[in-house]
């Protein structure tokens, strides 16, 4: 029996072990989700028992080298590890932008010290990370960001708001793009890291049209943040003013997160759910929505086909770099106009806010918040512009 | 008659949008009873000053204490309720049940229209039995009982059904569900016996009622027309209600479309105000030919209608469905081209969103009403 | 009896005396229009009675001034001769760019002595004009035009090539856009009227993807254009290096006429028409063509409320200046969806090309046709910027 | 299997693409014949050159002389002719008659399969009887006589059907029109009597026959299959021949966007090059991802049509509707951005716009294969 056989029966039997029966049922909200940091709470023993069991085996993280609280897995492992998980229906152990975020760009630009701790710390759950980028001013044109870091020699004082933090409320730090170079617009940003419990930081979240959300604005009244947090352990990414290198190597990590999203992962047309849902409401199907959602479903069964040529090219490393811009802009349209359609499928129903019918208002709380899609991350319009320099190589503009 | 307002409809504009400008504002109204969580959703205060403006009772015929105005001048004020998103009985009361209740009997019309005319009362509709609009269908049953019915069923996305005094509703006296005859229109007073509501909130912050009917009693007076003939009456309400709701609609594309080209011509990035994109500006320019069209169709369908020709019908469906179609985009383009604060309940522009989605699918959506042209035009 | 009734009931009696049946008989083609000019020949007697007549009551310009060979119609009196022609369906006596086009022009910029002459020669159909505007390297951007005329003291030597010059291979004279100053984009154009039967003018017909078209390139090779024509009859329109002023105000008008068309006259459902059609040939219409025909007749049938609207709005002076783009856009783009839908009605019967089935390929011809519409005369990418910029005022760009 | 070509694949790519700009480019063969209004609308020569390339056998078994490859490899060479809009008998010889001649006896593959492999022979397939694509009714009758069969009706659209050797005409045996038993697929060779062609020129200058069949007597042996069981085969040949056209249209969509992309780079207006304009780059990018989607489309159907995949069936419509969508963009977009020279005969941007039309309607167009996918998915 081959390495991979083996480690695959390993994984079962320590999955059989070790994922309890609650952790393999399907996350219904955020409150199924287990962030750490700080002010964590386990939402029952199971959610606390997987945690530590994957914590200890090092699969909070599995890829991650050892000495930073991963298990050193290989591709090829982490791939068996996943098909295992998903077999069994284990929900991740752990969630955190320290994970999805901050870690790759650590992996890639952090000192040894920035590795040992920072890591250490996010596969363990010990801290939580939330990131700052945007700002009022700054939404599309991110690198036009005013926050200011005032040099004051063994440290910073910082100025400023940051917006769109997601559960900044709720998180322990941050890391943040903050300007120490008014001179130079891309060469002026620095990647810092700092505690979101030190003086001066608020925040405040914010409403969306669709209700309660996890996005807050972020404000920073003279925040001291250190250059060192010791003995190799700066308290910035890379290097000072150099910031947005970091920043561009997680945007476009982001924009392939995103891109495998929105309606690619889906197989089933959506007329055939909307029949099945109107029937049972005694309605029947308007014949030019029926058309409308037929000409939806070759849309959204052909785009289907592209996130799976998508994904296999990219394992391959063939396609274009920027594909991603075009996965995102497809992918996020479509779901908004699956959205539009359900919308529409639904009828008066569909409208309701707060009724029990609806669990809460569901279906317009969804079909707003897919409007975002569309915005964050990156517009369609600067999807379209990024598709037309780099992969169209149409001039200036 | 030609396709814009005469100099009497231009000075009924300029004082509707005017008064509504400064009472009928988002902060005003909207924001103002939807943050207080109110139950009725609107202001009876504003509902009492349009009745003093002389709104409440355009259409009532000068015989019965009304204005006896057209469906272009209660288009004018529509507009500018769109416009300003404003939550009023306007629609229900004033064209929806007053078109109804000009079918009525002068009893009926004395024990009624003095209250709407007052802006005293509030009426509402009770039409759709499922979620999606289809008047060619009422189960719900009236049976004759007495000298008076019975009135047996359900109905659903009545809209402020729970803040009505009378509610004009649609039901089957003979005949089977799809059956063109046998409809009856009664004006059902609130607190009858039988009749339980359960109100909802909507995603524009409106109420609705699901209403059951467990044999409620009426008086036979409380008929509408001729019993069994309620289709025409039934008819002549919808064709107002929904040339009504598109001349609203026209108002959300419009507040929705100004709102975003001011932002376009503010919003800086990459050092330049967005709306020199020329992307977005062609965008935009589309946007401004669609809800210029909308409205044109929308006030060829109440010219028509105003002057009883049979083609109106088929107008009416052509505006209600274009409306849909504008307004939706305007709304779509708006909150994208805000980008992330479009998103935030702070801004307005969601509030837009919210408020065109409720009104296009209220009386049929923009594919009801283009299959409803196909049908119309023998396809 | 007031003068307008008057006025009405003799033109009645005229038409009913001058107007003979045939010419009572909707154009099927080019071949029953009379166009006028030098080699002008009349398809049948009934057609040279006709023109003869109107033009001798100055009907083949009613609208103007009798000494320039019209009939010095007032507004209403002219409104009532078209309604009356309507009525009978009688056909234009006479078509010409001259009518439509030099005559507003002369009418606005020309000298008495142009007038005296060129409009006589338009109005009794003596000489066929055709406009040269367009060039191969400038056709939105109709400013960077190159043709040049050399001052040669009493006449300039002109060269350069135009691009779509309709019927230059059948016009007798041309009024054309000539740079005569290269200094200045646009106060260097110079509207120049010449002979096209002079030395060195050549034209080449232009093939279309539709089939034969009307339109020529027009080559001139040191062509001698006088700048007078005898006693206050200078060789050009307006001022020298000022025809830019003439050629705007000509785009305008050209616009406003185009605006009119392209749905906005079209009152029946689409569907109605093709249904019946597919009827015949044993078809069906498919549910999902039959909803996109629904949803085109909604945006059809508004536009002809629209267009009705814009119309009314014009002769009110109502409405804002620049709306004929819009309309222009708007019909343009409706026309060609138009017969978007048509081809999928008809299906692989219309794809013929010159079957007698199909007149000779006429449903194809003319869907290809139509992709012309929002090209000529303005790109809906030019109607689009001046609407944004216009009448949204939005910035610069 | 991964959605991209194996190495075997992108070799094929490389000389199917290499070949095909080489020879099979628009100016060497569309223009060509089409200047000379040749009757066939397509080069033999050509074909015989495309039999030594190992094209023309490429579905055909290995048992039956063919190389054995699968619609992915045969959707390699499709793109490739598309993007020249290279006329030939490959879609209706090689991908329709040879999938209907794999189902047939040896009898007739040893007559007809030869021919195709080394390019002597060209057919073509009769299944439309009316303007529009309905396989689901088939009303030209084969009744038996003697041992054979008489064949009467009319069928329409039949590509190149004047030029082929043999037709394969889908036929009632039994049951009414619209029945799905009682077809039966015959193989109909040129000049037999009571058979009569009506030849007409497409506007893409391909040729298509009206043919109709007066009493046409065939023996059994014509037969294709089984006798009153041909909708299999008529089936198979529909998928293989729609996922056929739909790589073709990539192909045609691919072609008519570089152009225009090319355009946008080179063509200068207002003292720029037009492509700086970003109303047009939003267009193009726009653009880009339609063809890109419909592509993987297309590959998927021909993944999951090789592995004989019951889903196949869906995917094959979605990529059909699709492509007709996405090239149909391409087209008018690559037209509409050439500006007025895009009108002219002279450039090739309209020859694309319309070989588009024409495939589009072959085989059924989007509206057909969209409305398909709604039954499939069972509503």
């Amino acid at each position: 029996m081959s390495d991979l056989e083996n480690f695959r029966e390993e994984t079962k039997s320590w999955l059989e072990a070790n994922c309890p029966e609650e952790m393999r049922k399907p996350v219904r909200d955020d409150s199924d989700v287990y962030w750490g940091g700080r002010k964590a709470t386990f939402q029952n023993d199971a959610q606390k028992a997987w945690f530590e069991a994957a914590r200890d085996k090092g699969y909070t993280v599995p890829s991650w080298p050892k000495e930073y609280g991963g298990a050193g897995l290989s591709p090829a492992e982490a791939k068996i590890l996943r098909q295992e998980m998903a077999a069994i229906g284990a929900r991740p152990p752990l969630s955190s932008f320290g994970i999805w975020m901050l870690g790759p760009a650590l992996l890639k630009f952090g000192t040894e010290g920035q590795k040992k701790r920072f890591l250490n710390e996010i596969a363990r759950g010990e801290i939580r990370w939330c990131q700052g980028y945007s700002e009022p001013g700054s939404g599309s044109d991110l690198v036009s960001m005013q926050t200011y870091g005032e040099d004051k020699g063994d440290h910073w004082v910082v100025n400023g708001q940051k917006i769109w933090t997601s559960y900044a409320d709720k998180a322990d730090w941050i890391f943040c793009l903050v300007r120490t170079n008014k001179e130079d617009k891309y060469k002026g940003i620095t990647f810092m890291l700092f505690d979101m419990a030190g003086e001066g930081v608020t925040t405040k979240p914010i409403l969306l049209i669709s209700g309660n959300s996890p996005f807050c604005e972020t404000f920073f009244d003279n925040v001291k943040v250190p250059k060192s947090y010791g003995d190799d352990c700066p308290g910035f990414v890379g290097e000072i003013n150099r910031g947005w290198d970091v920043a561009k190597y997680l945007l476009g990590h982001e924009r392939e997160m995103i891109s495998g999203m929105g309606g690619g992962d889906r197989t089933t047309a959506i007329g055939t759910a909307m029949k099945r849902h109107a029937a049972k409401t005694g309605d029947d199907i308007d014949p030019v929505l029926r058309s409308e959602m037929a000409l939806f479903d070759v849309d959204a069964l052909a785009f289907t086909a592209m996130a799976e040529k998508f994904m296999d090219e990219m394992k391959a490393g063939k396609g274009h770099p920027a594909q991603p811009n075009m996965m995102k802009y497809v992918g996020t349209e479509i779901n908004k106009r699956r959205h539009e359609l359900m919308m529409s499928a639904g009828g008066s129903r569909s409208l309701e806010w707060e009724s029990d019918e609806t669990r809460g208002g569901k279906p317009s709380r969804e079909w707003l918040r897919t409007k975002a899609n569309s915005i964050e991350g990156g517009t369609s319009e600067v999807m379209l512009n990024v598709i037309s320099k780099r992969i169209l190589e149409l001039p200036g503009g | 008659m030609p396709l814009y307002h005469t100099e009497d409809q231009a000075m009924l504009a300029d004082s509707a949008s005017g008064f509504l400008a400064e009472e009928g504002n988002i902060n005003k109204q909207l924001r103002h009873w939807r943050d207080r969580d109110c139950k009725d959703g609107f202001g009876h205060g504003l509902w009492k000053q349009m009745a003093e403006m002389g709104f409440t009772g355009m259409l009532v015929a000068e015989d019965d204490g009304g204005l006896g105005m057209g469906h272009v001048e209660a288009g004018i004020v529509l507009e500018e309720i769109g416009r300003n998103l404003t939550p009023s009985p306007f629609l229900t009361s004033s064209v929806l049940a007053a078109t109804a209740l000009g079918h009525a009997s002068s009893d009926l019309k004395g024990r009624y229209l003095p209250g709407l005319i007052e802006g005293e009362s509030v009426f509402a509709v009770a039409i759709d039995e499922t979620a999606k609009h289809r008047p060619s269908r009422i189960a719900t049953k009236a049976e004759k009982s007495g000298n008076g019915f019975k009135l047996t069923g359900s109905k659903s996305f009545v809209i402020q059904g729970a803040s009505s005094d009378m509610i004009v509703v649609a039901a089957r006296t003979s005949g089977s569900d799809e059956d063109e005859h046998g409809i009856t229109l009664f004006a059902v007073p609130k607190d009858v016996n039988g009749m339980s509501q359960n109100p909802v909130r909507l995603v524009d912050s409106s109420m609705a009622s699901h209403i059951t009917f467990d044999g409620v009693e009426l008086d036979g007076d409380a008929v509408i027309g001729e019993v069994d003939g309620g289709r025409e009456v039934l008819n002549a309400m919808l064709a107002a209600g929904r040339v009504g709701a598109a001349a609203e609609g026209v108002g959300v594309a419009q507040g929705a479309m100004d709102m975003t080209i001011d932002y376009l011509k503010q919003r800086k990035q990459f050092g330049k105000v967005i709306g020199e994109f020329q992307a977005l500006q062609h965008r935009a320019a589309h946007l401004y030919s669609e809800v210029e069209i909308a409205r044109a169709a929308t006030i060829k369908a109440q010219q028509l209608l105003d002057e009883g020709a049979p083609s109106a019908d088929l107008m009416t469906s052509v505006a209600k469905a274009k409306v849909a179609k504008a307004a939706g985009l305007a709304v779509k383009e708006g909150v994208q081209m805000h980008g992330g604060i479009g998103m935030t309940d702070e801004y307005d522009i969601g509030l837009y969103m919210k408020r065109d989605r409720a009104l296009a699918e209220f009386l049929g959506d923009a594919y009801f009403h283009a299959n409803r042209v196909a049908e119309l035009s023998g396809y």
